[in-house]
């Protein structure tokens, strides 16, 4: 198994770990930090995938570089409007996330 | 088991593993510091994947940005709770 | 056989080691230290790499490392662990 | 800002400086300072606001032997807490130490405060006017003699005058 | 193995051993302050001796230069942040371990 | 109820990932191989490093988009700040202030280090512009950069500089041939200017990301 394909299998792990967080975490800077390992995941499986015959393969690099400033400009839109729900209801938590969070946020 | 395959598999379950915990463990600010120190992983994982391009980029933003918004959000967030005990 | 390479693996496993710091605490600033202890083993991780691997390139990403290795425990001691005392502007 | 010398000296050591790491980055090569010279021009421009220059004077001596005095100091330092780390009984004596410095207000003392925390045995904690706080590994450890070495080097390479204590 | 080449390797070893002695430091060390310690001084002469084993193979001055500056910052942050951290916890009122305390 | 749902849903993503996995597995060889584009046309890209031709050659689109995506999240960042609301730089402590006096200006160097190296080897517009973006973050923090207010024309002309440059550029070698594909014998000289113009647009972007999205008040 070549390098690149370890990765990308290392990818699609983490891929299903920031799903699973994004879905069914209720405090929204989980689900932040959920998207970004999802995303994170993505750019291992596009690069590695790539590369899995064990050439360089500059294409999908190119593209994670342009997707992960996008990924930190997302974050920080997301922070802001994370911020400013809890200006507004006192809680980091969508409306509808909220009956049945109990448990998150320490 | 070559030096570079056991770098890899460290890496690999490093990542899935601080992946993993910083969206389960209870308290939020381990959580923010297991993904710093995730996307500290992910710029060695990019370096042994023979693209130092997106290992700088994961650097610069991952020690520079990430970490400082995140941090931010969670002293913001603990500011707005009551005084700890 | 590799040696720069087993080095490395060998900082990354002492790295790891080190991640039971951010379980133990107690404190915040306990739990960071360990992110602190990867800016510097980081560094010196990519520039072993920089060497078994031979790409120069590495070392370009140690220095961006060095140089932003602040940035997070200044962000930590600023804006994250702030005085328990509620000021105003905190309410 | 005022044109003074010490204003044109410091644009002349500081894009110097930046200039010899401009070389060393780009690994010499010569095509780099096109881009180069507007970098090194941008840093300087940015160093002069950011720090505006003072009539200090650097000693040459004085920086020598502050770095080897650093270093061996360095050193000591690693080697007294990996000593610490790895003994069985780790024979801590730990404890706050609060001085008095001698060195004038500025640069001088906030390199006193980094350079102990790298010093064997101190750990700056707070530094509020003249008063700094250390934390020490061990208390019966001379401190405040080695606090006061470090000091007249930095003095000396700083070319600062110590006031006395009293 | 020349002479140079087996000093490289030596230093590289030593620098290993420190970052190792700084995280056993971390894991031992009883509290915040001495922790800092710790981290600011093993991992500094760690890379220290880890830049200076790697000086040796470095083709050039240029790249030297890098290295040894690399160095620098590393130290410049970690003096930094060590105190911060350490003002930090002092602000909070956190008392340094004294001998005789259990950890 | 309650429990049952996530457990359910990490099921479907646990699911999700080893279908994934076998799929990556199962996949045949490589039926295009772009590499071997990319190694054929390098020398017309004006360029030496593969992934800077890729970038802003041969995938110019995606980064035009990538810039206008920044703006696009600063100006949703920008809308939450109530105007004024944000206070003046509070002052750090003289050691903080120093290392960000100390380092601001290496960071500005190695960022234009990066922007100048990404031509024949690893670095580029990106990398430059976050370490740009780094220095304005601990100028920040420093104390040394007043909280966001609002931007200056200087200012916004500096965060748009990028777009603007790179839509100059492909709209003055439209006539030549297709959107941003520049004339060979000047793509070197182009790419250059374009990524310098996006390296700063990126580096204040992301700067202003972090100041106005740090300062949001009600």
């Amino acid at each position: 198994m070549s390098v690149g394909l370890l990765y990308a299998l290392a990818g699609a792990a983490l891929f299903a770990i920031g799903l699973a967080g994004l879905l069914a975490l209720p405090h929204l800077l989980r689900k932040i930090l959920a998207f970004n390992i999802l995303g994170s995941g993505a750019f291992l499986i596009l690069v590695g995938l790539g590369q899995r015959d064990g050439s360089v393969d500059p294409v999908p690099q190119a593209m994670v570089l342009t997707g992960i400033v996008v990924a930190i400009a997302a974050t920080a839109l997301a922070l802001a409007l994370a911020r400013q729900l809890l200006e507004r209801t006192g809680r980091m938590q969508l409306p509808e996330d909220r009956a049945d969070a109990e448990t998150d946020d320490a | 088991m070559s030096a570079a395959l056991a770098f890899d598999l460290l890496i690999i379950a490093a990542l899935v593993w601080s992946a993993a915990r910083a969206l389960t463990v209870a308290d939020l600010f381990r959580g923010v510091v297991l993904f710093i120190v995730f996307g500290l992983l992910m710029a060695l994982a990019w370096a042994r994947l023979g693209a130092p391009d997106i290992a700088l980029a994961e650097a610069a933003i991952g020690a520079g940005l990430t970490g400082a918004l995140l941090l931010d959000a969670v002293g913001h967030l603990r500011a707005k709770r009551e005084p700890e005990a | 056989m590799n040696l720069t390479l087993t080095l490395a693996v060998f900082l990354l496993l002492n790295l790891l080691v080190a991640l039971i710091r951010v379980a133990r605490g107690p404190t915040p600033a306990d739990r960071l230290l360990a992110a602190l202890l990867f800016g510097t083993t980081g560094v010196a991780i990519l520039l072993l790499l920089a060497d078994a691997m031979s790409q120069t390139a590495f070392i370009d990403a140690a220095l961006v490392f060095a140089l932003l290795a602040a940035i997070s425990g200044a962000a930590f001691a600023r804006r994250a662990w702030r005085e328990e005392v509620p000021d105003d502007e905190s309410r | 800002m005022k044109l003074t010398l010490a204003t044109v000296r410091a644009v002349l050591w500081r894009s110097a400086l930046f200039a010899v790491l401009w070389w060393a980055l780009t690994d010499g090569r010569p095509d780099s300072w096109g881009v180069g010279s507007v970098s090194v021009a941008f840093a300087t421009t940015v160093s002069i606001y950011l720090l505006p220059p003072v009539n200090t004077y650097v000693s040459r001596i004085g920086l020598l032997r502050f770095l080897v005095f650093f270093i061996v100091q360095s050193l000591r330092g690693g080697a007294q807490v990996a000593g610490f780390a790895l003994r069985p009984r780790m024979g801590l004596r730990p404890g706050f130490h609060e001085i008095d410095l001698r060195l004038p207000e500025g640069i001088g003392r906030v390199l006193l405060a980094n350079t102990l925390s790298l010093l064997p045995g101190t750990l700056s904690v707070e530094l509020q006017g003249n008063r700094l706080c250390l934390h020490v590994l061990d208390e019966r450890a001379p401190t405040e003699t080695e606090v006061r070495a470090a000091e007249s080097r930095l003095a000396d390479l700083l070319g600062l005058t110590l006031h006395t204590t009293g | 193995m020349s002479l140079v080449e087996g000093a490289s390797l030596a230093l590289l070893i030593a620098g290993a051993a420190f970052f190792f002695a700084g995280t056993v430091g971390l894991l031992r060390f009883p509290d915040v302050y001495t922790r800092l310690h710790a981290l600011a001084k093993a991992d500094n002469l760690g890379l220290g001796l880890v830049v200076l084993g790697l000086l040796l193979r470095a083709p050039g001055w240029a790249t030297g230069i890098k290295l040894v500056l690399i160095w620098l910052l590393a130290l410049l942050a970690s003096a930094t942040v060590g105190f911060l951290i350490a003002r930090r916890a002092r602000r909070h009122g956190i008392a340094p371990w004294r001998a005789g305390d259990r950890e | 109820m309650r429990r049952v749902l996530p457990v359910a849903i990490v099921a479907l993503a646990a699911l999700f990932g080893v279908a994934l996995a076998a799929a990556m597995l199962e996949l045949p060889p490589h039926a295009v191989r772009l590499p071997d584009d990319v190694a054929a046309n390098i020398a017309a890209s004006g360029v030496a490093h593969p992934i800077t031709a890729v970038l802003l050659n041969f995938r110019g689109y995606d980064t035009l988009l990538e810039i206008a995506v920044l703006l696009l999240a600063l100006f949703g960042v920008l809308a939450l700040v109530k105007p004024h609301a944000a206070r003046a730089a509070h002052p750090a402590h003289p050691l903080l202030q120093t290392l960000a006096r100390l380092l601001a200006p290496l960071m500005v160097l190695v960022a234009g280090y990066l922007l100048w190296v990404g031509a024949i080897a690893p670095g580029g517009a990106f990398q430059a512009g976050a370490v740009l973006a780094a220095a304005g973050v601990l100028l920040r923090l420093a104390g040394l950069l007043p909280a966001w207010v609002a931007p200056t024309l200087l200012l916004r002309v500096g965060l748009a500089l990028g777009l603007l440059v790179f839509v100059a550029v492909a709209a003055a070698v439209l006539g030549h041939a297709t959107l941003l594909t520049y004339p060979p014998a000047l793509a070197g000289g182009l790419i250059l200017m374009v990524e310098a113009a996006l390296t700063l647009s990126i580096g204040l972007t992301l700067a202003a990301l972090y100041l106005a999205s740090t300062e949001v008040r009600p």
